[in-house]
This record gives C-alpha cells, structure tokens and sequence, in this order.
C-alpha cells in the first residue's frame, strides 16, 4: 500500500519536472526574435509558413503552442523537420537514431561497470597500496581528459594512422554485427574511460566507509573469508551509489554522447539534437530535448524507487 | 503516570517558568505522528534545580526545547517571568532569549568549529550590543575564569583542540554570558568520561551558587541527577510519572517505573548487582502509546483500571506526586 | 573555587600542528594554473606572432620552429600565441560562470535548505529541472536561442562570448547549488545553530557567521571541479561548432584543426593537452580541497 | 579449571602522522574456563584496543608484540588465516553500538545462520531450526517472523539481543564484550547484561567486558583489570579489588561516580588533569600528574607491576593501605 502510494506519488513529480522543464524549453524557444516559422524555413513563401505556424500551433500564442506540442507528442506525433521544403517526421527520425545510441550507451556502461567493480573494490580493500596508489592516479587522469580529446586522439592512432579500424561511421548489429562491434570498439572507449574513473572512485569511496563500519569487523568477526566478507557484507551495502549514478548516466547520456556521436559520425540522437540545434529546427530540438529531459527524469525516478524499495536503510532513515 | 495533572504546581511560590498542558507532536510520513511530550506541567521555582528524568523517547529533550520555542510546542502554555511565551511575536520573543538559556548533549557540536573560543563567547554580547569590543574582550575573560579555563590559552583556539570536558566548559560560559535567570541542561554530562563528569556537574552547582540560576536538568541517569537537584520529575513516554525531593523519591519511591529505574542504576558494589527484575521489555512506540496510563504495558501492578483510566498525579507524601493508580505501599 | 579543580593551563593537549608537508601534485597543479593565468591576464603583452595574423611562408610547420616554437596551423597561424590567447577565454569564462553561478547557487541553496517548508520544495524541483537535461544540450540549446542571428544582422563575438557565459552560468547553478543545499542541510543540524538561536541571534547572522564559513569548503571544492567541467563544456560546443568562432578559444582552435589531423596533429594534440593540463589541475585542487576538508572533519 | 586465555606482556602501537601511538603497553592477563574479566577505564585507556588485538582484529596500521596462548595453544606468531579458524568459534566478539554492528541490508535470518552455515557446514534448513533456537535463548518473542526482518526494524535493546545470538551461535569459549550495554538505556542495560551472564552460566563461556563502567563490572565479572593510558593499573578478583583497592586511580575513578546515596547539592571529587600524551615516552607514573598521593619518585620512574598476594596485582609506588 505505502509502496503503491510512492509510486504514485513519483510519478506526479515526475510528470510536473517533466512538463515544467518542456514547457521551460518552448518559452526558450519563443525567445527568438522575430517569426519563428521564418527560423524554421528561412527562404520559404510567406504561404508555407503560414501554413507551418498554423500546423505547429507556433500561431497561437505560448500556451496554445504548447499544448499543441505536449498533446501531440501523448499521441505520439513528435513534430517534423521542415527543411528544404520538404518535410521529415521526427518519430521517423528517432526509429533510425535511437538504436545507435542506446547500443553506444549500453556497450560503454558494460564496460565500465566491468572495469570499476573488481577495480573499486580491490584499490579500496588495498587502500594506499602501491595499486590503488597507480591506479586512482591513472584514473584521476583520464577523468580529467575530455571526450571530444580522447575520441579525436583515439581516431587519429587507431583508425588514421594504425589503420585498424574505420575512423566513422556506424552499422547495425542485425545485418553486420563484425562490423557493428569494430564500428563501435572506439566510440565506447572514448566515452568509457570517464565512466569508469567516476565509477571507481565512486566505489573506492563507499568501499572504504563501509570497511570502517562495526558490521564489518562484526562480519570477519564470525571468523568467515575475507572474500565472503567483501562479496557478502560489504559490496552491496556500498554499491548503492554506483548503481545509481549508472543508472543516471542512462539518461544523462543520450544527451552526453553527443560529441562521440559527433566526432565518429554516429547517426544516433546525441547526433540529431546537435544537427537540429544547427539547423534551427526548433520543434525537433524540443522534442529531442524533452526525450532526453524524460529519459533522465525517469531512470532518476526508477532508481530511487528501486533503492527506495530494495534497500533497507533508505527505510531506516524515514523510520 | 504516567498521566497527568497539576497537583504537584506551585502557584504561591516565586515562580521563574510555569509550564501547562504542554504538548508536543512530530509528524513523520502522512499519518505517522509522534507524541513526544503529551500534556505535561510543571513549575520552577526560582534558584531551584529540577531534574527531568527519563529514558531515551521520554520526551526529555523535546519538552526543554519546547520550553525555548525551538521548535514552538503544538499546544499548552509556557510562562517564563510572567510572560506568555507561546503566543509572542517573533521580535519579542527574541528579546526574552536572554534570559534562558541551554546547554546541550554533544560538547562538541554545539560550538561552531570554524569560530575560535572568544568568537564563540562574543557572538552572545554582541548581538545583544553589550558593551564595546574593550568590555566584551573583559567579559570573555571573566567568563573564562569563571569556568576555570585560562583566558590566555584558550581564547585564540578552536572546538577541535578541546577535550569534551573543557569544549562543555565553554558551552557554560556561553550560556552564561547574557547573565540568563534560567539554564536548561540537555545531558551536559552524558557524552564524558565519569571523572569529567563530575568536574561538570562541580561547575554548573558552583556557577548556579554564583550567578543565582534557576536550573532544568534533563537526564537519564538517577544518580547524577542525585547530586545536582533539589526536584526530580520522572517521564516515560511524554507523560509525568513522580515528581518529588530526590531523597524522598529514592527512599520512598511509590511509582513502578521509578523503582525500575532506580533498580537498574549500575552500582560498583559486587555484593549489590543491578537488578532487571522489576520491569521486562521495552518502552512502546511513541506514536502509538498504550491507552489509560502509558507504562501499563510493562509494569508489574497494572489493572484494567490502568488501560480505561489515565491515573493523575496526586500528592502521597509532603511534596510528593505520584500519577499512578497503584502506587507501591511500603 | 576548591584549588583541586584549578584547570591549569598544561590541562589543554598542545597543538599538534600537523606536519604540513604539500604533495608534489600541489606545486605542479599549482604552476600550471598559475602559468595559465598569467598568460590569460598578460599575454597578449608578451612578445611573439599575432594570435590572428596567417603567416603564409610557413603553413602547418611543426613545433620548435624558430619563429614557431610551437608550430603552426595548416592556415599558417602560431600555434603558441594561438595557445596564450585562447587561454584568456577559455579560463574567464570557466571562471566568470563558476563564480557568479556558484555565488547565485550558493545562495539559492543555503536558503532553501536553512529555511526548509515550501521553497525548499520548489527550489529543490528547479535544481531537478535543470540537472534534468544534460549540461551540454542545455548550453547547446541556450546559446543557439540566445546567439541567434540571421544573415543580415550576424551575432559579433562579443554578444556570442556574452552568451556563452550566460549559458554555462545558468547550467553552474543548480549544480553547485545542490551541492550547497546538502552542506547546509548537514550543519544547520548541528547544535551550535540552535545554540545561536536560542540566544536571539537572527537567521541572517546565523547564515552569515555560521552557515556560510562551514558550507564554503565544499562549494570551493565541488567549484574547482566544476572548473574543468566547464573548460570540457566550451570545448565540446567549439567542437560542435557553436562555440568562439575562429580559433578564438582552445576548444574552437582544435574543432579548427580536427580537419587538418591527417596533415598537422599537433594542431590537435596542443589545445587538447592543454584543456587536459588544466582540467587535471583543477580537479588536483578541487580534491585536495576535498581531503583537507575530510582531515577536517573527521576531526571534528 | 584450566587456563583458557593468557596474554603476557603485549602491547600495540598504531602508527599515526604524530609518530607511534602506544595504546596497549605490556599488558598481562590470564583468563580460565568459564572466567569473566572486566576491563574497565576511560576514553583513551586502552580498553578497546586491548580486547581488539587480542583476538587479532587490529587495523593494518597497529604492531602487535607479546604472546597469546589460546587453550595452550599460541595464537600470537599465528598467520591471520589459522587465526581466523578460531573466530566464530572459540572466540566471539559483541560490539557498543548495536545500530552499526548489524548488516543494515541484509536480513536477521541471514546474519544469524551465515555462521551456522559457513562455519559449521550446517544445510540450509538445520541453520534456520539452530537460529530460531537462538532467538528463542536471548529471549526475543517470536522467532520465526525475526528471521525475515531488517534491523532497522527492531530497537536497540532487540538488536542487542540478535548480536549476542549471532556471537553465541557457534557456541564459542570465548565471548568479548566491548562496552555492550553503554548505547542501551539503564532498564534494558540491566536486562541485556542478566542475558549474558544467564548465557555463560548455560554453557560455560569465558567472557572478557569490556566497559567504563565499575558499576557494569562490579556484579558481573570474576576479576577485573583497570587500565589507565595503555596500562594495566591493578588487576584483582573482583570482591577483593572493591574491598582493598591498591592503585590511587581505581580509588579516584570509584569516588567520581555520582552514586543515588550522595547527599543533594554535595561536590563530588573529581580527577583533576588529563590523560599522557600517548605519542610520548614520559618517564614516571603516568596517573603522576593528576595522583593525590603523588612523590618525587612517581614522576622520576614509572612503577612495575606489583604482586599483594590473592591474585592482586598493581602499578603503584605508594599503594593506598603500604604494600600488602
């Protein structure tokens, strides 16, 4: 009952974040100066973008404009690209954009949760050994480093100059997958190396305040093997924290990927919004905007109901 | 009780704090109330030493700050000098702060750790505009010397570099410098070492001697409150049980919870180990209480009676309360 | 008095003035920041090519060139005063946008959380809001709003400097804001906040003298963090191509020279090693500012 | 009885960024079968430390010297993984704060038989029979829906309960109690401490309390070892430690305990001073500076353990009472 209440409860606030942060993003778009269909179709007859105010609802006035936008995308009419004359639906656009960037996002958080478990772990249980020494400083490093630097540098070494792989582009994991995992193998090293520092020095951190903790040593008390002792009693209470922050990283992400997308040519979404901003294509941009805005929202909302429900002391501290 | 009533007030003395029907209840959660302090009275008396005894959820520490505003109680009233304190305004209840003041628990969260000791006694006077930077720097002197720290040693050094007893020292001379009529004590003493200990409690009688206070002492523990009080008022779950003279209360206890309480007191005497044999378990949630007379549920003599009826306090001997339906016969 | 009970001044533990012993890191993060700033301030004072002058006779020469020491772009522009004056924009706005987004955050937080009730709730979902949208695609959609122009009445690089500090300032708030809200939300637990209080000390006083010395630690770590981020923002917008036009900043001389890699890396590898060496050092301070705060507590 | 625990002359440091922190100095102590020890000083005494190193759960900055001679056997020169053998099941530790010292995620059922299980190769079903037994020993009403709660869910004088079954599960000879009751309040305290010792009556268990409380000790020890600054000041049967204490210090810490016979308004003695800097080697009695009967020769040289007869030992140069 109390678990259904929360639930509901989270996704009114989810919902209002969700429609006050969309509805933030057409007042910023009606900021422009001047008339907006002559941003979306700058050379076009003054007919065409008549008839483009009236379709968009970008003639009737902020609220109108947004109601329009917020009732078609419920029924699932995402707004188009008006360019060139022609038009492009966004829904058509995001069915080819979004698998690229789900595969990308996906493969980068596997690997760096792959890398950061065993890492935090043993460079906390290590705690000022020559290893965890080497490695925090290897991966203070790499956080610091840019994706835009590594990705242009790893492309430069690996695909110009050693020639192992094609510097950009992307292929589908269905017709080609060979191709689709070499495609791939630099993107998600670009975008991983900054995953798994924050990853393991989120770990690192928790690992090290929960070894401290008297349930610990009342664990390796019981005279159990340091092993169990770490898997058993000390992993989970602290994994809390990374869990969540790669469950953020999902939503935060589609949007953060997009200067991979960028440097290796990805046609993923990272790669639209870029493209759409460019173009002055307001409603895609909104609507791509308002994707990723929800995606973040609602994986924020996901996990900490999950942590809400899975994890006892979150209960403790409302108790 | 633990019930109510309000025989054991005292309206013909010189009361300094006359506190009634206080009540005071957090929520947590939708509908999770919790009724920390539910309908308490009491007085002070001025130069007197009461002592507020209980376990931890009794509501010892809630009631002393409810005392303060901090936060206002729910309901009931509290009059301190003569002056209705619940329904002040903002501006004037900051004016009454002066005069009551209050130690708290932890002796080292309760000074800010970036200020150095003079900073932290200056803060008082100079909200209060006393005097100039030459008569505060006095103050801060005298305040120290009061307490027995060397004015000289300590005035340019922070919380950190203090043991708990000289950092609880200084919470002292803090509370003293708007030269209060009341102190209200939180466990001044429960975060030391017994030889600190001792030394506190030493000081806070030797200031009380000094500077004429009235002083509210919230403890849990019987035997410091012995040496210290000149009235000893129990609690259990937000209500009063007894309140009487401390020598009275532990040689003529009449209410079961007191005498579990006293019984547990941990004595360094092998021929005279504590004993748990008067009360069993553990208090009940604060935001479900039992009905009638809240310690019903663990106490030894309890009757139907003690469910339906909430006893009230009724005078057994000189001075003595007791709210309880059964009281124990000698 | 009883004299048994005379504290004596060998009663209080001397100071143990911790050996303070900086790490190696510190001096080196520490010139490196120090170097950049006097090149941001001075550079332009220094001696060397013009920044936006092309030299003809030596396209894409490599570094340690006798009048190139650093080299030169394909389009024949020095690499080094490149470097000095890209310096200059992209630390004043990282700094320009930390500070002033930090000082509003700083502020909005600190009251939301001292205060609590009904604007700790709304300002709480603002945070919320705008952390909702990624940093990168909220300064993207800033700027190309902000810094719209048409081909008739072109935005000039000032009004897109302008707004490319507006942006990242607005993107700063919420996210030092938050980290201000949590530490206020921690020390305005602790007693000697009642203590003030219950001696008529104002909430505004209280904020002052004890909220805001306790809190700042950890805003001017998070801050130094925030720093690099971002110097890695601006860079990603150049990159995108919505940043400083014209190699005015380190990001936008890279996003110039990304074509010309094949031909001239160093064109890429000296803005990239360059942000690199800055982020570094920021985040070095940042956490050192973290652990000092640790020690800190800890003994606290 | 036979000799179950004998530690002779250990001490540990710890490493600091001050220089070497001498917590436990050449402390000995011999424990039977079945023997309560109360260990007893204040903050900064050493007391913790002690009962931590003995069992060998020391952190990695702390040297440890001396021997430990378990049932015969000794322990000290021993590496960590055959120490560990003999945690669990001949030695057992419960700790102050029973809100830390549970595994807030994870249930009372698999806490309680993770013993029973790893150590005892119990199956599944055995472990959970054994561990509502337990529950059933410390007095916790009803057992079986215990086994699925969180401790979050129980109060501290329950949780206290649920550590003292998960120490006694594999029924060791041994039972370490660091300051088991000091979170509790004073009516569950004096029900928790009547548990422990009802438990050691059942099965024979030896117990070393650790505690700053003389009046814990006082009714639930055999004999008890003061300590003050990493010493062990006077080690005595309990009985004749109350009735003829040697060392200064016990005295004043004894007198410093408010009591509920001390007279309304009266002072209450006090030690004056503080504890040695533990990071310095001072010659001389280290209770020097704040001893009432203090001399010339306590601040010149520190005195060694002295033996009063009737298993009574002390550190003292002036003994309250002259030697024997």
């Amino acid at each position: 009952m109390e678990t259904i209440r929360m639930i509901f409860k989270r996704i009114v606030l989810l919902s209002t974040v969700v429609v006050i942060a969309t509805f933030l993003l057409s007042l910023l778009m009606r900021l422009l100066p001047g008339d907006p269909a002559a941003v979306l179709v700058p050379n076009a007859p003054e007919e065409l973008r008549a008839l483009i105010r009236e379709e968009t609802g970008l003639s009737k006035g902020i609220f109108g404009y947004y109601w329009q936008w917020l009732s078609g995308m419920l029924q699932g009419d995402f707004g188009k690209y008006y360019l060139n004359g022609g038009y492009r639906p966004v829904s058509e656009v995001l069915k080819k954009c979004l698998p690229p960037s789900l595969f990308l996002i996906l493969y980068a958080q596997i690997v760096a949760l792959a890398l950061s478990i065993p890492l935090g772990l043993i460079s906390a249980y290590k705690e000022n050994s020559r290893f965890d020494r080497i490695t925090s400083s290897v991966l203070f490093t790499a956080v610091s480093i840019p994706a835009f630097a590594s990705g242009i540098i790893l492309s430069l070494i690996f695909a110009v100059q050693l020639g192992w792989v094609d510097p950009i582009g992307y292929e589908s994991p269905f017709g080609n997958p060979v191709e689709h995992f070499k495609l791939m193998i630099l993107p998600v090293t670009s975008l991983a190396i900054g995953l798994t520092s924050s990853y393991t020095r989120l770990l690192r951190t928790d690992v090290i305040a929960t070894l401290k903790e008297d349930y610990v040593t009342m664990a390796a008390s019981k005279g159990i093997s340091n092993k169990r002792v770490l898997w058993k009693h000390v992993f989970r209470p602290s994994s809390t924290t990374l869990l969540t922050s790669a469950a953020l990283n999902m939503g935060g992400l589609i949007g953060g990927t997009i200067i991979v997308e960028i440097i290796f040519v990805i046609p993923g979404i990272g790669y639209e919004i870029a493209y759409s901003i460019g173009a002055r294509q307001i409603v895609a941009m909104q609507t791509l905007i308002a994707l990723v805005s929800f995606a973040y929202v609602f994986f924020n909302s996901t996990v900490d109901l999950i942590t809400n429900i899975t994890d006892p002391r979150t209960r403790e501290r409302r108790v | 009780m633990a019930g109510s009533g309000k025989a054991h007030m005292r309206p013909d003395g010189d009361t300094v704090l006359t506190v009634e029907d206080l009540t005071v209840e957090f929520k947590l959660g939708k509908d999770k109330i919790v009724k920390a302090v539910s309908g308490v009275s009491f007085d002070l008396v001025r130069g007197e030493t009461l002592a507020v005894v209980g376990e931890s959820g009794c509501g010892k520490s809630t009631l002393g700050k409810a005392i303060l505003q901090l936060p206002k109680p729910n309901s009931g009233s509290v009059n301190f000098l003569s002056t209705e304190l619940t329904t002040l305004g903002k501006k004037e209840l900051r004016d009454m702060r002066p005069a009551m003041q209050m130690i708290f628990q932890d002796p080292v969260s309760s000074l800010d750790p970036r200020l150095p000791v003079s900073e932290v006694l200056a803060e008082p006077l100079r909200v209060w505009k006393r005097g100039n930077q030459v008569e505060i720097d006095a103050k801060i002197d005298e305040l120290l010397n009061a307490v027995n720290l060397d004015p000289k040693v300590v005035r340019d050094r922070r919380s950190y570099e203090f043991s708990g007893g000289q950092c609880q020292r200084i919470s002292i001379a803090r509370a003293l410098a708007l030269d209060p009529t009341m102190i209200i004590c939180d466990e001044p003493v429960s975060a030391l070492d017994v030889s600190v200990q001792a030394q506190i409690l030493n000081l806070l009688q030797d200031m009380k001697d000094r500077y004429g206070l009235t002083l509210m002492f919230i403890s849990h523990d019987l035997a410091v409150v012995k040496a210290v009080s000149t009235r000893v008022m129990v609690m259990y779950l937000g209500k009063v049980c007894e309140v009487a003279p401390p020598d009275e209360l532990y040689q003529n206890t009449k209410h079961h919870y007191t005498r579990a309480l006293v019984a547990s007191v941990p004595i360094p005497d092998p021929e005279r180990p504590i004993s748990s044999g008067f009360i069993q378990g553990e208090p009940p949630s604060p935001m479900n209480p039992p009905s009638g007379c809240r310690f019903r549920t663990r106490c030894p003599a309890a009757s139907e009676k003690c469910a339906a009826e909430e006893p009230q306090l009724r005078e057994v001997a000189v001075g003595h309360f007791v709210a309880c339906h059964h009281p124990i016969e000698e | 008095m009883s004299s048994t009970e005379q504290i004596a001044t060998t009663d209080i533990a001397p100071v143990q003035k911790a050996r303070k012993k900086r790490p190696f890191g510190f001096y080196l993060a520490g010139f490196w920041v120090a170097l950049i700033l006097f090149l941001a301030v001075f550079g332009d004072f220094l001696p060397g090519p013009q920044w936006d002058e092309s030299f003809y006779d030596s396209l894409g020469v490599a570094p340690f060139h006798q009048s190139h020491i650093l080299g030169t772009t394909l389009d024949g522009y020095d690499m080094y005063s490149g470097l000095v004056h890209g310096a200059r924009l992209s630390v004043f706005v990282a700094l320009v946008a930390v500070i002033v987004g930090g000082a509003i955050g700083t502020v909005i937080g600190v009251a939301s959380a001292y205060f609590r009730g009904k604007i700790d709730v709304v300002i709480t979902m603002a945070f919320n809001i705008m952390l909702s949208i990624p940093n990168l695609v909220l300064s993207l959609a800033l700027i190309s709003v902000l810094a719209y122009s048409d081909e008739n009445n072109p935005a000039s690089t000032t009004r897109r400097v302008g707004v490319l500090m507006l942006s990242l300032t607005i993107v700063i708030i919420p996210i030092l804001g938050r980290i201000a809200r949590g530490a206020t939300l921690q020390w305005s637990s602790r007693e000697f906040v009642l203590a003030s209080k219950s001696m008529g000390t104002t909430n505004f006083t209280i904020i002052r003298k004890h909220i805001l010395p306790n809190v700042a630690p950890a805003i001017l770590a998070i801050g130094f963090l925030a720093i690099g981020s971002v110097i890695i923002v601006e860079g990603s917008l150049a990159v995108l191509g919505i940043g400083v036009p014209g190699g005015g900043s380190w990001g936008s001389m890279l996003a110039n020279g990304r074509g010309n890699i094949a031909f001239s890396p160093w064109e890429v590898y000296l803005p990239a090693g360059a942000i690199a060496l800055t982020v570094i050092s920021c985040n070095w301070f940042g956490d050192y500012v973290r652990k000092a705060l640790d020690q800190r507590e800890s003994k606290i | 009885m036979s000799s179950l625990l004998k530690i002779d002359g250990m001490s540990v440091t710890f490493a600091t960024p001050r220089g070497n922190l001498r917590a436990v100095n050449d402390v000995t102590i011999e424990l039977l079968q079945g023997e309560s020890l109360g260990v007893v000083g204040e903050s900064g005494s050493g007391k913790t430390v002690l009962s931590r190193a003995t069992m060998g759960l020391l952190p990695g900055t702390a040297t440890r010297t001396g021997t430990i001679t378990y049932n015969g056997k000794v322990i000290s020169e021993l590496p960590k993984d055959e120490v560990r053998e003999l945690w669990g099941t001949g030695m057992a530790m419960i700790f102050q704060d029973p809100m830390t010292a549970l595994n807030p995620v994870r249930r009372i059922g698999s806490q309680l038989t993770e013993s029973l299980t790893v150590r005892l190769g119990m199956d599944k079903k055995a472990a959970k029979l054994k561990a509502i037994e337990l529950l059933k020993r410390v007095r916790i009403p009803d057992p079986e829906s215990m086994l699925r709660k969180f401790p979050y869910q129980l109060s501290g004088g329950m949780r206290q309960r649920i550590m003292i079954a998960i120490a006694v599960s594999c029924e060791p000879e041994l039972l370490f109690a660091d300051e088991p009751t000091t979170a509790l309040d004073v009516t569950v305290q004096a029900q928790v401490l009547d548990l422990i010792t009802e438990l050691r009556k059942e099965s024979n268990m030896a117990m070393i309390l650790v505690t700053h409380d003389l009046g814990v000790v006082a009714g639930h020890t055999d004999k008890i070892a003061v300590m003050y600054a990493g010493d062990v000041v006077e080690y005595a049967p309990t009985r004749q430690l109350f009735s003829n204490m040697k060392m200064p210090y016990t005295e004043a810490l004894l007198k410093s305990i408010p009591r509920l016979e001390t007279p309304t308004g009266s002072r209450l003695p006090v030690i004056e001073g503080r504890l040695p800097d533990p990071t310095k080697n001072e010659p001389g009695c280290p209770f020097a500076n704040r001893c009432p009967y203090v001399q010339d020769k306590c601040r010149a040289e520190k005195p060694p353990l002295k033996d009063a007869g009737n298993n009574h030992f002390y550190r003292c140069w002036f003994p309250i009472g002259g030697e024997k």
